[in-house]
């Protein structure tokens, strides 16, 4: 079970850090949202720091949907999406694992960047480490997620965009609790650990849902 | 799509489906791998696995390659050979290559550590074509197998479906070309008759 | 035309293997005078105590991230005017350089920052036009990885980064504009009293230190850049190679 | 006035930590020029033993050498 679901993990890591792979283009992405919202409403410091957790998740938001649209388009323009239909395996754990590799590809550097962009945004320590770890925690929700949008869109052209449309609402919740509980670490009207475990049950229920959703709109797919 | 189509292949037997263009010769390949569904009717492997579709005794060969041009022409067929899952022995006993020795088999072994991006459209076919033989699967589906490929290339795999064939595989394929293969039977598709 | 002399690759990579010892050499020695002189020599600025000496870092790394990006503008003119054949090689392994020591003097910025303003960023304008200018190169190194083709990935490049060069002045503008818009808080303006030329003197060493540095690396990454141009063509070759493909291809296989 | 290089006064942490990123970064940048040339000296290595010859690279600028491929 483990030798065919580590051949495909390391296939798409391969892909995503080689020639043509968009591995740290995410990250790239979000350095550049995170340092365009200043412009936007002025380096006041305070402010900064109390938007600072929301402008960090709407980024790795926005760099997370960006690179999804590649996720099974690839695949299915070479063709390699109809032999992996019919290569025997449970697409749902497919699904999962091309999510997993993509995550640590694109979304672990997205989390590994959040630190210093914080700096940037003024952030006190303690709403670094929190920005960090709802991060780490949220963003595999938002690439399962958008694995949904992916699959649904994968026959089309230019399906980037009705992508992002069609994800970001679904990612409301995840969102949601992401910045409540990294605001909570620092204002405590409600404690840390309320949104947060809310935000891992998220996560938990995406992990289930994304690559069922998502491996039945590919079966559909190819019809 | 279809109406009124009946056919089986036998172990060892080939299919050969003709017909004009656009009649759906594609279609019906991609419906006996599972990847269009069937409105009407069945299929079946006779004293198949009982727990695999019909799609999954098959191996398609169609015109895309599936190669990912960033991946050598070695990691590519390995990532085939260890993903795809393979008949067991007691159902069909076919080819098992490895992996590189495959590539030489098919004349490509020099560009086993070179990306597939520099692979001519040829090569390319070829390394698609190396994806059958490193797992053993007993029905071959092929459309246009012959395409892009020169006249050496086409020897040599009227010679990899000839073996799958003595193997007791069989081997559907949708082409325009005469094929040389062992015990063939044809299948002629035609537009249906508009009332 | 001296330039036109190191256009064949291979006398290009015998020249940098002649002068990369010298270079090398003359690298080591200035960064032992200027940390020597650093950490020594230099007195303590009267105001930011022994903080100052992150300035013999940091200012050298500023003057090269603007340098570099100088080099890249040039390589590229190189690339579409002049059609110099080594242009875009150069400004292919300049980029990573460039990108190198912005992050250097972003980060010691941030760290002279902090004890200095009390804050490791600020969102004054001459900081930001530096993080505006690391964008640019991390977009021009990614431009670079996702064309697979070097000469096509080169022109590209060189429209980008000529289409940068013009527009950093106005960047630079707009950010001052912006900047003045949200009255600067507490920035330390560098163009205070003169410098003391006990501090001025190890400067000058580190930043000679810092651009010996630069070209040597440069040179380095130019020669790689030129092997891997030489192991791709060579690996198409081998690919459509009659030799070693017509050893193997004849209709006998293996069993 | 202090000659003692021992001595960085209250912010010694943000003066070392500047000087051990900086000295990071620049040996980063070395090893991945020398990991980098040795990668491509022994793929040019492989590609010879192959019995390539580089006879392109010898006589023609990288541009045609792309081109004649």
């Amino acid at each position: 079970m483990t030798g065919w679901m580590g051949s495909l993990f390391r296939r798409e890591l391969r892909l995503a850090v080689r020639v043509g792979g968009s591995g740290l283009v995410g990250v790239l992405f979000f350095l550049a949202v995170v340092t365009v919202i200043p412009f936007g409403v002025g380096p006041d410091l305070n402010l900064l720091a109390r938007i600072g957790p929301a402008v960090l998740w709407i980024g790795a938001l926005l760099a997370t949907l960006l690179g999804l649209d590649r996720l099974f388009q690839a695949d299915r323009d070479d063709g390699a999406l109809d032999l992996i239909l019919m290569s025997g395996r449970p697409t749902e754990l497919v699904v999962l694992v091309k999510c997993a590799a993509h995550w640590v590809a694109t979304g672990l550097p997205l989390v590994i960047a959040a630190p210093v962009l914080a700096i940037f945004l003024n952030l006190e320590p303690v709403a670094i480490g929190a920005v960090t770890i709802t991060l780490l925690v949220g963003t595999p929700a938002l690439t399962l997620i958008g694995a949904i949008g992916a699959s649904l869109t994968v026959t089309l052209r230019r399906g980037g965009l009705l992508l992002a449309v069609l994800v970001i609402p679904l990612a409301i919740p995840v969102l949601i609790f992401g910045v409540s509980a990294a605001d909570a670490a620092v204002n405590d009207p409600v404690p840390f650990l309320t949104p947060f475990s809310i935000l891992c049950a998220l996560t938990l229920i995406s992990a289930v849902v994304g690559p069922f959703a998502s491996a039945a709109a590919l079966r559909f797919s190819s019809d | 799509m279809f109406t009124g189509l009946s056919f089986s292949v036998g172990s060892g037997a080939s299919l050969q489906v003709t017909g004009a263009n656009g009649i759906g010769k594609s279609s019906l390949l991609r419906t006996i791998a599972g990847l269009v569904s069937l409105t009407e009717g069945e299929l079946t492997v006779e004293d198949g696995d009982p727990e695999l579709t019909v799609g999954e005794h098959c191996h398609y060969f169609g015109h895309q390659n599936s190669n990912k041009p960033a991946l050598t022409a070695l990691e590519n067929l390995s990532f085939w050979r260890d993903f795809t899952a393979p008949m067991s022995k007691t159902v069909f006993d076919g080819s098992a290559q490895a992996p590189l020795a495959a590539l030489e088999m098919l004349g490509i072994g020099h560009t086993a550590s070179i990306p597939a991006a520099y692979l001519s459209a040829g090569q390319g076919r070829r390394l698609a074509l190396a994806r059958l033989i490193v797992t053993p699967r007993p029905i071959w589906l092929m459309d246009e197998p012959t395409s892009a490929l020169d006249t050496t290339s086409e020897a040599h795999l009227l010679y990899l479906m000839n073996l799958h064939l003595k193997r007791g595989g069989m081997i559907i394929t949708a082409t325009h070309t005469e094929l040389a293969l062992s015990k063939k039977q044809k299948l002629h598709l035609q537009a249906a008759e508009l009332a | 035309m001296a330039i036109w002399d190191f256009a064949n690759p291979t006398r290009f990579v015998r020249l940098v293997d002649r002068t990369l010892p010298w270079l090398v050499t003359a690298c080591v020695i200035a960064f032992g005078i200027g940390l020597y002189k650093s950490f020594f020599m230099a007195p303590e600025d009267y105001q930011q105590g022994d903080t100052v000496r992150i300035m013999f870092i940091h200012v050298p790394a500023a003057w090269l991230a603007m340098m570099c990006y100088s080099v890249m503008a040039l390589s590229s003119l190189g690339t579409l005017v002049w059609k110099h054949p080594l242009a875009d090689v150069s400004a292919k392994a300049a980029a990573p350089l460039g990108a190198a020591f912005t992050f250097i003097s972003l980060i010691t910025g941030s760290l002279w920052g902090k004890p200095m303003w009390g804050t490791y960023w600020v969102w004054d304008a001459r900081l930001t036009s530096v993080l505006v200018l690391f964008i640019m190169y991390l977009g021009l190194m990614a431009l670079w990885r996702t064309m697979e083709d070097p000469i096509k990935a080169g022109k590209a490049a060189a429209v980008l980064t000529l289409v940068g060069a013009l527009n950093l002045p106005i960047i630079k503008f707009s950010v001052d504009w912006w900047n003045t818009l949200h009255q600067p808080a507490s920035v330390i303006r560098m163009d205070g009293p003169t410098i003391h030329p006990d501090i001025l003197v190890p400067l000058l060493v580190m930043a000679l230190a810092f651009t010996l540095l630069f070209f040597t690396l440069h040179l380095m990454a130019m020669r790689n850049e030129v092997m891997r141009r030489r192991v791709r063509a060579m690996r198409l070759k081998a690919a459509a190679g009659p030799r070693a493909a017509s050893a193997t291809a004849a209709p006998q296989p293996a069993e | 006035m202090t000659m003692n290089p021992f001595d960085l006064g209250p912010h010694a942490g943000f003066i070392i930590a500047s000087y051990v990123t900086t000295f990071g970064i620049v040996a980063g940048l070395i090893l991945w020029v020398l990991i980098d040339r040795a990668k491509q000296k022994s793929d040019l290595a492989d590609l010879e033993a192959q019995g390539i010859k580089r006879s392109a690279a010898t006589s023609q600028d990288p541009a045609s050498e792309e081109t004649s491929g």
